[in-house]
């Protein structure tokens, strides 16, 4: 079995190897099986792996997986070596499971592109270096994996090097990335100094020996590692560069931007949970970022127009709920919404790639409209995926949002407060995803001439994967069917072991009383139905209503007689402030205040860069007379300690 | 009397030293380095050295400096070549950090116990010590500053010699 | 006979104004020159110490200096002479085509 | 009554020196076109001493030589084998492009070969005035092989700044040595130490004074901000080849002598914080400047000045940790460096026409390997994981931690990554800009291909198992202490 782990990764790194170095001297049709399957490959070993961890007594589920010692040196040693053990398993199966449906969906999306070879490279390494992040069983390796990702996404939202904004958008995601790994490494030394080890494993045991619970080393430990999680999973504030990653290729932003990659920070902080519990500050800080982020995107949300925008800032927020999940304690909720999301986002990625695809690059939903009908089976599928994201019941959508909600009120982390941001956020996320699907495929058609001439339905190899994910977005929530609905609750039980250490730290809501879980789910229910009625109001029943918004001034009396009084009132009081507000937040803040302070970092460097070179005078005796006042300085230094 | 002797000396040096460094002819230059340089080898000889004064006066005004009037005249270089010199904050700066450093150093060499003046020991000057030095202790810089000569004779000629063959 | 610290002192001076002729002047060869004043100023001290201290390794090294000293010539006035069959001057503003 | 000379220590030098004298002379009797047959005598001597240095490390009994005046210690052993690697590559870089740039001067070879030479005797010497002839034996060649290449005015312009700035530096070096001279009465580093255990009374200030003076000196060869003017201009100036040789040798060879005199040896003083904001300026200088570079000479040059600021934080760190990450790092940068060299002189064609980054557009589709080989280089340069450059860099950064240093660390990771983007940019050049008009084939050389393939091997082999580099470094360090 050890085998087996150990070659889950090795496939995809084949995979890209034989295509990258072959290049286009091999056919589309050999790519296509060497691409799709080192992937599916890796997906067969995984599950393999999975059983053989099934067939294992629940508190010892762990497979090692030893290539060779990587760097040793003194007391510092690392090691190539896998865990596979149920976090892992988890996300191998998300990861390899998902990359191998997109990875088939690409074959149909990218068919008539000219760089169909680099993409695919592109992608096998992505898929290798995210293996190799889950597998890791060192923080180093793991930071190995973590940089590896970041690389490949930057150059596939770069792969449309020709258009600027792709190649700025790529610079973008670089330079925030930056700064997260910036943290990322700093913690990964300052852990080692103090614990004196990388492995994950050993961290677990020797951290509540070691650490002072609540103390400033944990403390800063764990916020190094969340400035890392936060670069990578674009929470607040960095999460500038993923709007600007949707210039990828559609596939690669369902693949990277949405369903893998940017939730490596959710895993990161899972798997260092022995680390988190220890710190209290840090777990807050946590649920707040999240909490903050997962309200703040939905907002941005509201007033996009491009429909890939929607679906980047509707996934930066669906990862601040893993992170409130995760900052109240209960990772495993955390976790479960990731694979879920995993599902249902990346099944809307691939129905939005579906869409612009059929209308030849259209992405302005303006410009939609009407499609219900003319894309009928992509329809279907972005429906149940809607759907699942609302958290209508019984999707799987629904069972992880309400644990985490459930768990935001309930946890001894938690606090109502961080309950009512979400459940806010889930009021929204269901108003913006209606208004998407509205757009989209309802009411009449704004599609132009031009287009139309060309509209067509995707060919079956984009649609079977696309019914693969509507399958899991319905049914995939069941593995984690909480107690109150007379599930088991097996995916929190099968995480339990390796978040075992964490969670019995945590005191969990077992005072609260049992009604209370039906009452905050029904409260969820409903919001979410609201924010539906309310999209359906302005987007079906009344589609001019949006545009009237601007323009009612004519008096109070028109008002009182309007059919739509109520609707009025209600507009004025919550929507129109609503969608000021999201404006506010887009132009003000996202635009001007965050993209505006990475942009200037990048310009800063870049004039210091011109403005310092200047002094490279090219005089030979300016560079003697530089040298000189070194040499005053230094003296003059000792002097001044001497004098 | 012998400190008068060394007065005269610096002062021929420092007068002179100041002439290599404010000339506008390199001409001029080279010989006022060349008083600097019996100067210092005046000094020398106040220090008891007077085989490494010999050596001074042979490889430094003998050998060195004639090397340099050789190139001064191949190059055939007119007095005001240069014209005036715009880059007053060059300037500016050599004179105020140059005085700076003259404090600096001043400062570093009056930190040594002051020792008083000592008769020329006639020791000093004598050539069969330094030679033991030279072939005990030293054999090895001396055996390297051989090669040294030899890679800088090899670097010149590389550096002058015409392009041949084409 | 003049105490240590007068031609330490000396030293330092005539090293200062090696210094400053480097940092003003214009002339290759004069800056170069200049330099040569600075390996002389260190070569008094050198001696002075040498004499001071009654221990021959200060000669030893102001010999070698001086054989440094000539190699450099050697290496220096080429490529001086060389820039100047390019230039046809040795004016070191003059070389500065490579900046920024 | 005369101790030994005990040749076997200086067994290395005296190969390399007698190689280079070969070299001379068979010189004389070969015809132009057949210069490439010294090419191969100087590999050869440059095996051979490197064997010699592999066998030195097992030298049984007193492994002083000459009256005390070198060493042949584990420190110094490794830093010869740096030379000899450096070196080596470096000839194989050389080897075309002296045949096609400039035939006619078969003393090329000597000259690094003499250089070489040098390193070595500042990497062993134990008196500072042999470090300082060692000093002076490398750079003089150097100075030459600047100007080497007289078909190019920036060559000799190169040769006249590195010349005059370097005997500038030398100066203020040689004033150094003299105060130490002055306060000790001898210059030899064991005495040193010695003297100052046995309780002799010296001025502080003054030792200070003098050792920062040496310091300076030394700090001029390695590119330390503020004495590392003359860089981007010789390295920009200078024939690709030997810039590249240029950029690592003498590099290690200035760091080796900074270790020995104010790490390894107890220091005089405490210096702590002077090589603490060195390295800070140091590498946020370098990083800086380099990002708006257009030619990738330059831009290299930049970087190897960044490069010295991260040897700089181990410097500061000091101890062993410090002392065998800086060595390891050295070996490290060395390689990826001179390999990334070697790229640019593939792509560089006849008289460089191409060095600017903006001319190795659309490079990656052309020339698929060599640009796939410079991007691991310039990964490796800026440390991204998985290749030799992370390993070096995450040593001396968990070290600067590890003892203390904090703010050390933090600005030093900044600037690594703040390195990667400039690096990219000649990825992304290659990779993700529109080739422009280009007609002519690179050719491809042997001896080329042989540099490259080496390099290439040797950074992903050191990146994936750095193992057995670590310990060699380890243990050139551990012997120190």
């Amino acid at each position: 079995m050890e085998m087996i782990v150990k070659l889950i990764p090795v496939f995809p790194l084949f995979g890209f190897l034989i295509i990258g170095l072959t290049n286009k001297k091999m056919p589309k049709q050999v790519v296509n099986i060497i691409a799709c399957g080192s992937v599916f490959l890796s997906f067969v070993a995984g599950t393999i792996a999975f059983f053989s961890l099934l067939g294992m007594p629940s508190n010892s589920r762990f497979i090692t997986g030893f290539w060779f010692d990587w760097i040793i040196a003194g007391s510092f040693s690392s090691s190539v070596s896998f865990m596979f053990d149920p976090l892992a398993a988890v996300m191998v199966l998300v990861v390899s499971g998902v990359s191998f449906i997109i990875h088939v969906y690409s074959i149909g999306y990218m068919a008539h592109d000219g760089g169909y070879w680099r993409y695919f490279s592109f992608l096998n390494l992505f898929v290798f270096s995210m293996l190799l992040l889950v597998l890791a069983d060192n923080v180093l390796l793991l930071f190995v994996g973590w940089e590896g990702v970041g690389l490949c996404s930057y150059l596939l939202i770069g792969f449309w090097f020709h258009k600027k904004s792709a190649s700025d958008a790529g610079k973008k995601a670089f330079i925030v990335n930056r700064i997260g790994d910036f943290g990322f490494l700093l913690g990964i030394m300052l852990l080692f100094w103090t614990l004196g080890s990388t492995n994950i494993k050993e961290i677990s045991h020797l951290a509540p020996e070691m650490l002072v619970a609540g103390g400033g080393l944990v403390t800063a430990i764990t916020l190094l590692f969340l400035v890392g999680a936060v670069g990578k999973s674009a929470q607040i504030p960095l999460y500038v560069w993923l709007p600007d990653a949707m210039e990828g290729p559609t596939p690669v932003s369902a693949l990277i931007h949405a369903a893998t990659m940017v939730t490596a920070g959710v895993y990161m902080i899972a798997r260092l949970s022995a680390l988190y519990v220890l710190a209290p500050t840090s777990m807050a800080i946590v649920a707040i970022v999240g909490g903050f982020t997962a309200l703040y995107a939905a907002t941005i949300g509201l007033a996009q127009n491009d429909i890939k925008r929607v679906l980047a800032y509707s996934t930066i927020s669906q990862i601040g709920y893993m992170f409130l999940a995760c900052g109240v304690g209960a990772f495993s909720a955390g976790i479960f919404h990731l694979t879920t999301h995993a599902f249902f986002k990346a099944l809307l990625f691939m129905g939005a790639g579906s869409v612009i695809h059929a209308l030849s690059g259209e992405q302005d939903m303006r410009y939609m409209g009407g499609l219900k009908n003319r894309l009928p089976f992509t329809y279907k599928a972005f429906l149940i995926a809607t759907l699942s994201i609302s958290g209508i019941p019984l999707l799987a959508g629904f069972f992880s949002k309400d644990e985490i909600l459930w768990k935001a009120y309930s946890s001894g982390h938690g606090h109502p407060l961080l309950w009512i941001l979400g459940l806010i956020t889930a009021i929204l996320t269901a108003f913006y995803m209606f208004r998407l699907l509205y757009l989209t495929f309802h009411g009449k058609s704004n599609v132009t001439a031009e287009a139309e001439k060309h509209l067509h339905e995707s060919p079956p190899v984009m649609l079977i994967p696309l019914y693969i994910l509507a399958f899991l977005s319905i049914f995939g929530g069941y593995i984690g069917l909480p107690h109150a609905l007379g599930g088991g609750a097996w995916f929190e039980n099968f995480l339990m072991p390796v978040i075992a250490e964490s969670a019995h730290v945590i005191e969990t809501g077992s005072h609260h009383a049992p009604s209370l879980e039906y009452i905050l789910m029904l409260a969820s229910v409903v919001a979410v139905l609201l924010g539906i009625v309310v999209a359906y109001n302005f987007y079906i029943k009344n589609p001019e209503k949006p545009k009237q918004l601007a323009q009612r001034f004519a008096g109070c009396y028109r008002l009182i007689f309007n059919k739509y009084y109520i609707d009025e009132v209600y507009d004025y009081l919550i929507v129109k402030p609503l969608y000021i507000l999201s404006l506010i937040f887009w132009k003000i803040f996202d635009v001007r205040v965050i993209d505006g302070f990475v942009n200037r970092l990048a310009k800063f460097f870049g004039s210091m860069s011109e403005r310092f070179r200047i002094l490279q005078t090219g005089f030979v005796r300016n560079y003697a007379l530089v040298f000189f006042i070194g040499v005053i300085i230094l003296v003059g230094y000792l002097c001044y300690i001497f004098r | 009397m012998a400190n008068v002797i060394f007065y005269i000396l610096a002062v021929i040096a420092l007068t002179s030293a100041l002439m290599v460094v404010t000339r506008k002819n390199a001409v001029t230059s080279a010989v006022y380095l060349i008083v600097t340089m019996c100067a210092i080898a005046g000094l020398f000889v106040q220090l008891g050295a007077v085989f490494i004064a010999a050596l001074q006066i042979i490889i430094y005004a003998g050998a060195i400096m004639v090397l340099f009037l050789f190139v001064i005249m191949l190059l055939n270089l007119r007095k005001d070549e240069f014209g005036f010199d715009t880059r007053v904050f060059q300037r500016l700066f050599a004179g105020l950090l140059g005085i700076v450093l003259l404090v600096q150093l001043i400062m570093v060499v009056s930190r040594l116990p002051v020792v008083a003046g000592q008769p020329v020991d006639t020791e000093m000057g004598r050539v069969a010590p330094l030679a033991t030095k030279f072939f005990t202790q030293y054999l090895y810089p001396f055996e390297i500053i051989s090669v040294l000569l030899l890679a800088a004779i090899i670097g010149a000629v590389v550096i002058a010699k015409k392009k041949m063959g084409k | 006979m003049a105490p240590l610290s007068y031609y330490l002192i000396l030293s330092a001076m005539l090293f200062t104004i090696g210094v400053w002729g480097v940092l003003r002047n214009r002339n290759a060869l004069i800056i170069f020159m200049s330099i040569e004043l600075m390996l002389n100023a260190v070569n008094i001290t050198l001696m002075a110490f040498s004499s001071f201290l009654k221990d021959f390794s200060g000669q030893v090294f102001v010999f070698l200096v001086m054989a440094i000293a000539a190699a450099e010539v050697a290496v220096g006035l080429a490529i001086i002479v060389s820039i100047f069959r390019v230039k046809e001057s040795i004016n070191v503003d003059d070389v500065n085509l490579m900046k920024w | 009554m005369m101790p030994p000379i005990n040749w076997p220590v200086i067994y290395p030098e005296l190969a390399i020196c007698i190689t280079a004298f070969i070299v001379l002379i068979v010189d004389l009797f070969l015809p132009g076109r057949h210069k490439w047959v010294l090419s191969l005598i100087s590999i050869f001597g440059v095996l051979v001493a490197l064997q010699i240095v592999f066998m030195n490390f097992g030298l049984k009994g007193d492994t002083k030589a000459f009256f005390g005046m070198v060493v042949s210690d584990a420190t110094g052993l490794y830093f010869k084998t740096i030379f000899c690697i450096g070196t080596l590559l470096a000839i194989f870089v050389s080897i075309t492009y002296q045949r096609r740039e400039f035939p006619e001067v078969g003393e090329f070879y000597t000259l690094m070969l003499l250089s070489t030479f040098g390193m070595m005797i500042m990497a062993s010497a134990l008196d500072l005035i042999t470090i300082f002839l060692g000093l002076e034996m490398m750079s003089i060649p150097l100075y030459v092989l600047a100007g080497i290449y007289r078909g190019r005015y920036r060559s000799r312009e190169a040769a006249l700044k590195y010349f005059l700035l370097g005997a500038f530096a030398s100066g203020f070096l040689l004033y150094g040595i003299a105060l130490i001279y002055g306060a000790f009465g001898t210059t030899n580093i064991t005495r040193i130490v010695e003297l100052i255990a046995d309780g002799k009374p010296y001025s502080p200030f003054f030792v200070g004074v003098g050792s920062v003076l040496v310091l300076i000196g030394l700090a001029f060869k390695a590119g330390v901000v503020p004495f590392h003017m003359w860089i981007p201009d010789v390295y920009e100036g200078a024939p690709a080849p030997v810039t590249a040789f240029m950029s690592a040798g003498p590099k290690a060879a200035a760091i080796v002598a900074i270790l020995r005199i104010f790490v390894i040896t107890t220091p005089v003083i405490d210096l702590t914080w002077v090589f603490w904001v060195l390295a800070v300026v140091t590498m946020t200088w370098g990083n800086i400047l380099a990002i708006n570079q257009n030619n990738i000479k330059r831009m290299l040059a930049y970087s190897s000045i960044a490069h010295v600021g991260y040897l700089l934080v181990a410097i500061t760190v000091g101890g062993e940790e410090g002392v065998s990450s800086a060595a390891f790092y050295l070996l490290v940068y060395t390689i990826m460096n001179i390999g990334a060299f070697a790229i640019v002189v593939l792509f560089a064609e006849r008289e460089e026409f191409y060095e600017n980054i903006s001319d190795y557009a659309g490079f990656g589709s052309r020339f698929p390997f060599a640009a796939i080989t410079m991007t691991i280089f310039m990964a490796s340069l800026g440390g991204i994981p998985g290749t030799a450059g992370f390993v070096g860099k995450f040593m001396i950064f968990s070290g600067a931690i590890n003892h203390g240093f904090y703010w050390l660390a933090v600005i030093g990771v900044l600037n690594s990554l703040v390195s990667i983007y400039y690096y990219l940019r000649v990825v992304v050049a290659m990779y993700m800009r529109q080739p422009q008009t280009r007609l002519v084939d690179i050719a491809i050389s042997p001896s080329l291909m042989i540099a490259i393939i080496i390099t290439l091997l040797l950074v992903i082999q050191i990146g994936i198992f750095p193992d057995n580099w670590l310990s060699l470094a380890k243990q050139a360090a551990s012997l120190a202490f």
